[in-house]
């Protein structure tokens, strides 16, 4: 049909004019603030693909970002809210870490088992605002965000208690449990791109997996949609509600693994949130909540933190305009309805033409 | 003649549809004017041109021979026109009288004087005798007393031109009874009121003149003195229509469904349905019939497992399943046809497919080892929607697009194909044109003859009178009285829901 | 001030966005040399043409009122005294910017990078040994490769902070009236550590019967606990509290200059800069009775020009103690006893001198307590 | 006994202080909510208004208005948040974008958007310190009553009253007056609302700048008695923690007010609580996540579920179902 062509089309393009219109505005910013646009967006290229080290840095800051991103998805999509994807990569980054340092053990098994550590952790994290809102229907908004203040409290307590090193952080965990990747540094200039790359762009084929070829994701959407139809169709709405956050959580905590054994090799006291978890609502749902657009919109994000550092060092426009972009590219394509009515006028009239 | 209303050639579209073309009614002061038209005519899209929800693409419209432009409900109140939508348009936790001030509230300094605007609904509601509490909270009252607040809001108002979009669709016998003297009493009071309804029997009985529309096209306007039941249906359709329900005589056979001592309670912790006993044999259809609210979506709903029952129990082919869960109530062998469709029948964000295996997904062969086959999934939702004549643009069209008598037809395929020994069908035909109550009265009686057997629930007599074998009467939760459907009649059925005492307007609430 | 994107003082990169490229790809050859650092230190040789030193700051950025804004002083104070030399910095916006910042000025071709503060430790040994033939220096931190051995591109600068603070420590205990006083430092971490071990020695050298009251907000950005933490402890009757804690440490300012205004004589001390040029202002005064001051601008300055010199300390640890004017107390010091500054000189000969040993561990502290008695 | 009371007279108030930005934005939160538009942004809107308090209490001293400044300041932020909530509410209630996204994307853009600013005007990261500011004041008469006195009415920020009166304030308009009846009935049933002549769209929009408006009265609160300036990291999570008490308080007045209250309370006990002869040797992890824990017990022990607006989240269109 004519409407599901044009509705596949739009998928594509809409997004693309957000995007388009988000760079317009920050180069309005940048004209009023004094800067040229064109040397400023130069710069902020040239800091994303300029240099293989550069790209190397983009798809490194893109891993974590794709397992938030996945998190707060996977939730969504059964009609939570995690919030808490902040501290269930906190909780996943540490437990993964620990497992790095306190193993001994071929790598075969040692680095699985600390992932799968990682993301356990980020589960339970997940399983207690779900096990909450489905027994006592506590809202999970508010559980979560009061999970990520525990999160951090406790990681940093456990480091500062038992594993402190020198400074702040932990001691590097056991070479069999990194996944580091000299080869991949390499070609890229000595960035930190590693493994885990692999690892997210696998865990997005496995979350649409999950919710479009398996009975379990049938289950959580329906509910996500219809808790009453679920419930009619003989589902477990609370089961469900508590494996989505499960789910999400250990996402989140497999994205904190992949901080801890990957880009760090070791876990340090956090004076605050990482954000790593907050973006991830933003790349989730500037994502539409699909495999394929979380990670795209999490190479966009990642791609905008780090050209951000060569607009300042080069165009001399403040890091903070990056955000600004961001933020507006959300606004724009949460707004896509007007886009999308824009579209479809100047459609229409060329038809009628 | 001067009319009140006249509406000429108005014309509404909706992204990729035509709701309104060239539509033209006129109503005369004092007349109690019918629209009639099947689901999806474009009934309720003009009711909202003439309220000012919607601004018609062309046509003009006059009031008391003025052309006015009605740009928003605001403009249509200042004209006199107040309206009764056919969802009803009042906020749940507000209470009567909140709902009917809202927007037009009586102040002083500045605070909403409730004590007075209580005062004033009460002069109303008296003055048309319109029976409200006041001071109730919409979700504690029933369905006719929010109809009645509905009314009352237009009156407060002071509306003079009514229109009412299918009122009846969910009220009970009595409360019909009740709402058309309301409606004389707005004529004698010189109101003019337009009347959507399905119920050709209403029309006849009430109105005066009828307009009727097919699909978004004005049909021509006819005197209700000289029309019938059948030449209106005609007139409406296109084609011919039969309103007695052909079936054979019943040939029940073992009892599929034995319902012992059952005991329900709401959400507010009260028995609504008390020891109530009842069986269902194979190849009957048994008529629930009863006053709204008197305990038959608790029993429904206890049945097929939504909700716990206290005590008693429920027997389906030798098991008691009174404490089964919903999945395994549908595995027992029980289809359900749910009284909400849209709450509980369909996941209105999935597609046609997915609802249609909405009870079936997890079985082989759509299921295996956890992983779900949507290309079977979808080839087996193509043949019902074939077999039960679905009105869809495909199967992976979303549920929500779909009009409300073709989301009915895709549950029920998907009740009936589960091949259940028992059907429970709550109010299977509540707001369908006659066409689409005709298709699904008929399939009921052919699942019927194939031996099943069927509890249907209903609020309308006319319906439990016509498609069941035997009728069930319930009464505060409990059976009454069972009589055969071919011995008796609507006023015998009347007087048994009302506990058998005379009737009353409210039920107990 | 020194503003931080005064464009006087922070030069933009004239050769446009290739550059980073173009040098990497040299660079990339030239690592396949041998480790040719010596050479590299010797080649300045006090012509400044063309030498680059440079920074990479913590989040806080360069105007942090704190040790990025001083490190920034220290190297705008070289590039006026040098005109030629190439000086700029790099702020990251987060943990996850330290290493590419810092790869970002080796790629440059930058001379000396200064990587401000402990939490780059990590980042800018990955660096330098990725590049072996350009000089890097990390501020508050030691730090040696894998093995424990040093670096020889890499020069750690540390401060003594125990000792400035236990001079601030000397000061509080003869200020307080009540004989109790407070520290409240930000995330409980080493580094802070020094701050509190030596604030208390000073206090119990002064007075071993003065109560000293210590509390962690966790948190180096939290005005609100901070402000929570110093009127628990006011209330609790100390009438002195010292921090390091950042922000954290404006909630102190604003609950000393609350108490003040309502009559109360309290007093807070400040850290890393002469912090009551700034804050803790009210209507009769202000309540910072001096801060401890840590000279990071001295330290990259110095290890710029000598680097410039061809003199880079390499492998080397440099820690700025009281006698190389690394740490000390602020000029600020109106509201300061002559009695207390009188006893702060001397405290000060004693510990250059090595008569005081100032513990910076808890350890330490227990020891230095015992060793009172 | 006398030991307790004394660490009430420290705690009380803390808790009083910590609670104020918070109830005030949680009312901002209730107005946008009660219209049916969901309001994550209430983070980034606190941002705005500590920065717009700060600079606005900056501009006033600089003026010459001396120790009115601040009050100005908070009225200038309030007035920045309105304006500011503007954002949201053209994208989610005009353009129909989703209600979450949009709010999140309103966090992200005013963090960016003040500090951008913060460096345009001050050539660094934070703003100057204010020298006027509003202090903590025993309040006449009041402080004088025993035991509550002290705890209630003595070293108190006159900010604390006044949101107290705020919530009062909003209680009536909310529950007793037109403006507030039209306001829930639009959250609640759009459709009905419509049909009553309501103009759905413009009380959302009144719905989200009052948000916008308390929010930034919350964040300059905070900012004019405890920061004392603006940057980055002035507001960290407040937002988050207000919609939270507005969640906790069942999105009514003084439920927000009581949750925003329990919030500052368990806070103080917290930090405090680690002063105490005899809770010094417990491991200070305790504390710190003890806010939280408790919060998390308060809803699954007694609290429960909530009720939100029923057309929270949904866009408005005219003749939708
Ligand atoms: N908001 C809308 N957007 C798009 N199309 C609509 C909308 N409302 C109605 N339509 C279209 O207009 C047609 C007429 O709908 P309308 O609700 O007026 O039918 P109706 O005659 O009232 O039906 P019913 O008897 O079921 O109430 C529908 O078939 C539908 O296709
Ligand atoms: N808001 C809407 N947007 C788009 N299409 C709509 C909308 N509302 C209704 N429709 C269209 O209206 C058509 C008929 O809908 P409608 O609800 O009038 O059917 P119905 O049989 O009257 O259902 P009901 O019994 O629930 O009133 C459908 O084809 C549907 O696509
Ligand atoms: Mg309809
Ligand atoms: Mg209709």
């Amino acid at each position: 049909m004519m409407n599901a062509l044009k509705g596949k089309a739009f998928a594509i393009i809409v997004p693309l004019v957000a995007i388009l219109f988000g760079f317009l505005a920050g180069a309005l910013i940048m004209l009023l603030s004094g800067t040229n646009p064109i040397t400023g967006y130069g710069a902020l290229i040239s800091g994303i693909v300029g240099t293989p080290y550069d790209f190397g840095e983009t798809l490194q800051r893109m891993t974590p970002l794709i397992f938030s991103g996945l998190a707060v998805a996977f939730a969504f999509r059964t009609g939570l809210l995690n919030i808490g994807v902040e501290g269930q990569l906190i909780v996943g980054w540490f437990t993964s870490v620990y497992v790095g340092l306190a193993i001994e053990a071929p790598m075969v098994i040692h680095l699985p088992l600390a992932i799968v550590a990682g993301a356990v952790a980020g589960a339970l994290w997940g399983f207690v605002p779900g096990l909450l809102k489905a027994r006592f229907q506590v809202h999970e908004v508010i559980v979560t965000i009061m999970m990520n203040y525990i999160a951090m409290h406790v990681t940093n307590s456990l480091i500062r208690t038992y594993l402190l090193d020198s400074g702040q952080r932990t001691s590097f965990i056991n070479p069999t449990a990194s996944l580091e990747s000299p080869f991949l540094s390499e070609l890229t200039q000595f960035s930190r791109l590693h493994w885990g790359f692999f690892v997210a762009a696998a865990a997005c084929v496995l979350m649409w997996f999950i919710l479009w070829k398996t009975r379990k994701g049938f289950e959580l959407r329906s509910v996500g949609y219809n808790k009453n139809a679920s419930l009619y169709a003989g589902m477990s709405v609370n089961s469900n509600i508590i494996l989505s956050m499960s789910v999400s959580g250990a996402f989140a905590g497999a994205g904190g693994a992949m901080v801890g054994l990957g880009t760090y090799q070791y876990a340090n006291i956090l004076p605050s949130f990482t954000n790593i978890g907050f973006d991830g609502i933003a790349v989730a749902l500037l994502g539409g909540s699909t495999s394929v657009g979380i990670f795209l919109s999490s190479f966009l994000f990642g791609g905008l933190q780090q050209g951000a550092n060569m607009m300042q060092s080069q165009a001399g426009v403040a890091p903070e305009l990056v955000e600004i972009i961001i933020a507006l590219i959300i606004f724009f394509v949460a707004s896509s309805y007007v886009i999308r009515w824009a579209l479809g006028r100047l459609q229409s009239r060329k038809e009628e033409k | 003649m001067d009319y009140v209303i006249e509406m000429n050639n108005i014309r509404k579209e909706f992204p990729g549809i035509v709701a309104n073309d060239n539509i033209t009614l006129q109503v005369k002061q004092g007349e109690i004017h019918a629209l009639l038209g099947e689901n999806g005519a474009g009934k309720s899209t003009l009711m909202n041109v003439l309220f000012g929800l919607y601004q018609p693409e062309r046509g003009e419209i006059k009031v008391r021979g003025e052309k006015v432009d009605i740009t928003d409900p605001n403009k249509a109140n200042d004209l006199g026109i107040g309206m009764v939508h056919q969802h009803f348009m009042l906020v749940q936790n507000f209470s009567v009288t909140e709902n009917i001030i809202l927007g037009s509230e009586p102040t002083t300094r500045g605070r909403i004087d409730l004590g007075k605007a209580e005062k004033h609904v009460q002069e109303i509601s008296d003055r048309y005798g319109l029976k409200v509490d006041p001071k109730a909270k919409i979700e504690d009252i029933s369905v006719g007393m929010q109809q009645r607040a509905e009314i009352l809001k237009t009156l407060y108002r002071g509306a003079e031109i009514l229109i009412f979009d299918e009122p009846t669709a969910s009220l009970t016998p009595q409360e019909i009874k009740e709402l058309i003297q309301i409606m004389n009493n707005l004529i004698d009071e010189g109101k003019s009121i337009i009347l959507i309804t399905h119920k050709l029997k209403e029309i006849m009985q009430v109105c005066d003149r009828c307009t009727v529309i097919r699909r978004g096209v004005g049909v021509g306007t006819v005197d209700v003195e000289g029309a019938t039941e059948d030449s209106l249906a005609e007139m409406m359709v296109g084609r011919e229509v039969s309103f007695k329900v052909d079936k054979k005589p019943a040939q029940p056979g073992e009892t599929v469904l034995s319902i012992k001592d059952l005991t329900v309670e709401d959400i507010r912790k009260v028995d609504v349905v008390n020891k109530l006993s009842l069986d269902v044999r194979a190849g009957e259809i048994m008529g629930v019939a009863g006053v709204d609210g008197n305990g038959q979506t608790e029993l429904v709903e206890a049945l097929t497992g939504l909700r716990h029952s206290k005590s008693g129990s429920v027997f389906v082919g030798g098991k008691d399943i009174s404490h089964y869960k919903p999945r395994k109530v549908t595995e027992t062998g029980i289809g359900h046809i749910p009284q909400d469709r849209h709450k509980h029948g369909l996941v209105l964000d999935f597609t046609i497919g997915e609802n249609l295996l909405l009870q079936t997904y997890y079985q082989k062969p759509f299921t295996k080892t956890g992983i779900l086959n949507y290309n079977l999934m979808y080839e087996k939702a193509e043949e019902l929607i074939k077999e039960y004549d679905v009105r869809t643009p495909s199967s992976k069209t979303m549920a929500r697009s779909l009009s409300g008598g073709n989301q009915q037809k895709a549950i029920i395929a998907r009740e009936i194909d589960r091949s259940p020994e028992l059907l429970l069908a709550a109010q299977p035909t509540r707001g369908l044109d006659v066409g689409a109550i005709e298709f699904i009265h008929s399939k009921l009686i052919e699942e019927r003859d194939k031996g099943r057997g069927i509890l249907l629930v209903s609020l309308e007599l006319e319906e439990v009178l016509n498609v069941s074998d035997r009728i069930a009467v319930i009464y505060e939760g409990e059976i009454v009285e069972i009589v055969d459907a071919d011995k008796t009649n609507e006023q015998e059925l009347g007087l048994l829901m009302a506990g058998g005492k005379k009737e009353e307007g409210e039920p107990t609430s | 001030g020194c503003g931080g994107n005064d464009e006087d003082t922070t030069p933009v990169n004239e050769n446009g966005g290739n550059e980073g490229a173009d040098n990497s790809a040299e660079e990339n050859n030239a690592s396949e040399n041998t480790d040719n650092a010596e050479d590299n230190n010797g080649e300045a040789s006090g012509d400044a043409e063309g030498f680059s030193s440079k920074m990479v700051t913590d989040v806080g950025g360069v105007d942090d009122r704190s040790f990025n804004e001083s490190a920034w002083a220290g190297l705008t104070q070289f590039g006026e005294d040098y005109p030629e030399a190439d000086v700029d910095y790099v702020q990251s916006g987060d943990a996850a910017d330290y290493l590419p910042n810092l790869q970002q000025l080796a790629r440059e071709g930058t001379d000396i990078t200064f990587a401000i503060g402990f939490l780059m430790a990590d980042d800018v040994l990955t660096v330098a040994e990725q590049n072996p033939e350009q000089n890097f220096a990390i501020v508050d931190e030691v730090v040696t490769d894998g093995d424990g051995n040093p670096v020889d591109n890499l020069a750690s600068i540390t401060f003594a902070e125990h000792e400035g603070s236990f001079l601030v420590g000397a000061i509080a205990a003869m200020h307080s009236e009540n004989d109790e006083v407070g520290f409240i430092g930000g995330v409980e971490s080493p580094l802070i550590k020094k701050f509190e071990n030596g604030f208390k020695a000073g206090v119990k050298h002064v007075d071993s019967d003065i109560e000293v009251a210590v509390q962690y907000a966790q948190d180096f950005n939290d005005a609100s606990t901070g402000q929570n933490i110093a009127d628990t402890m006011y209330s609790n009757g100390a009438d002195i509290i010292y921090h390091a804690a950042g922000g954290t440490g404006n909630g102190l300012f604003t609950e000393a200059i609350d108490r003040n205004e309502s009559g109360e004589e309290v007093w807070a001390i400040g850290v890393d800069q002469d912090q009551a040029v700034t804050e803790g202002e009210w209507s009769e005064g202000n309540v910072i009775l001096s801060s401890m001051v840590k000279r990071v601008d001295n330290s990259v300055y110095n290890v710029s020009e000598e680097t410039l010199n061809g003199n880079f300390p390499g492998g080397e640890v440099i820690e700025l103690g009281l006698e190389d004017d690394g740490v000390g107390i602020a000029e600020t010091q109106d509201d300061v006893s002559q009695e207390a500054l009188d006893a702060v000189e001397e405290y000060e000969q004693m510990i250059t001198d090595g008569e005081i040993e100032v513990p910076q561990t808890d350890e330490e502290y227990e020891e230095f307590l015992s060793s009172q008695e | 006994m006398d030991v307790i009371l004394q660490i009430l007279y420290i705690i009380v108030p803390a808790a009083l202080i910590a609670a104020t930005p918070l109830m005030l934005t949680a009312m901002g939160g209730l107005f946008s909510e009660r219209s049916g538009v969901v309001n994550i942004g209430l983070e980034g809107l606190m941002i705005m208004g500590a920065f717009g308090g700060i600079v606005g209490t900056l501009m006033f001293e600089s003026l010459g208005f001396g120790n009115a400044s601040p009050w100005f300041g908070i009225m200038f932020a309030v007035l920045i948040g309105a304006v500011f909530a503007l954002f949201h509410a053209v994208a989610s209630i005009s353009f129909r974008a989703d209600q979450i996204v949009s709010g999140v994307a309103l966090n992200f853009l005013a963090l960016g958007l003040t500090v951008f600013l913060v460096r345009e005007i001050f050539d660094r990261g934070q703003t100057d310190t204010i020298s006027a500011r509003i202090f903590r004041t025993d309040i006449p008469l009041l402080s004088d009553i025993p035991v509550i006195g002290p705890m209630l009415f003595s070293r108190v920020y006159v900010t604390t009253y006044v949101a107290l009166l705020i919530v009062v304030i909003v209680w009536y308009v909310v529950f007793k007056t037109p403006f507030g009846l039209r306001l829930r009935s639009v959250g609640e049933h759009p459709m009905a609302a419509d049909t009553m002549g309501i103009k759905v769209q413009r009380m959302r929009y009144i719905g989200v700048m009052l948000s916008g408006a308390f929010a930034g009265a919350g964040g300059s609160v905070y900012a004019v008695t405890i920061a004392g300036n603006f940057s980055a990291g002035t507001i960290v999570g407040q937002g988050f923690m207000a919609l939270a008490a507005l969640i906790f308080g069942k999105w009514t007045p003084f439920g927000a007010m009581g949750a925003a209250i329990f919030f500052g309370f368990a806070m103080a006990l917290s930090t405090s609580a680690q002063q105490l002869p005899g809770l010094q040797n417990i491991p200070q992890v305790f504390f710190l996540i003890l806010p939280y824990v408790l919060t998390i017990l308060a809803l699954a022990g007694f609290v429960g579920k909530a009720e939100p607006p029923k057309a929270l989240n949904q866009p408005y269109t005219k003749g939708s179902r």
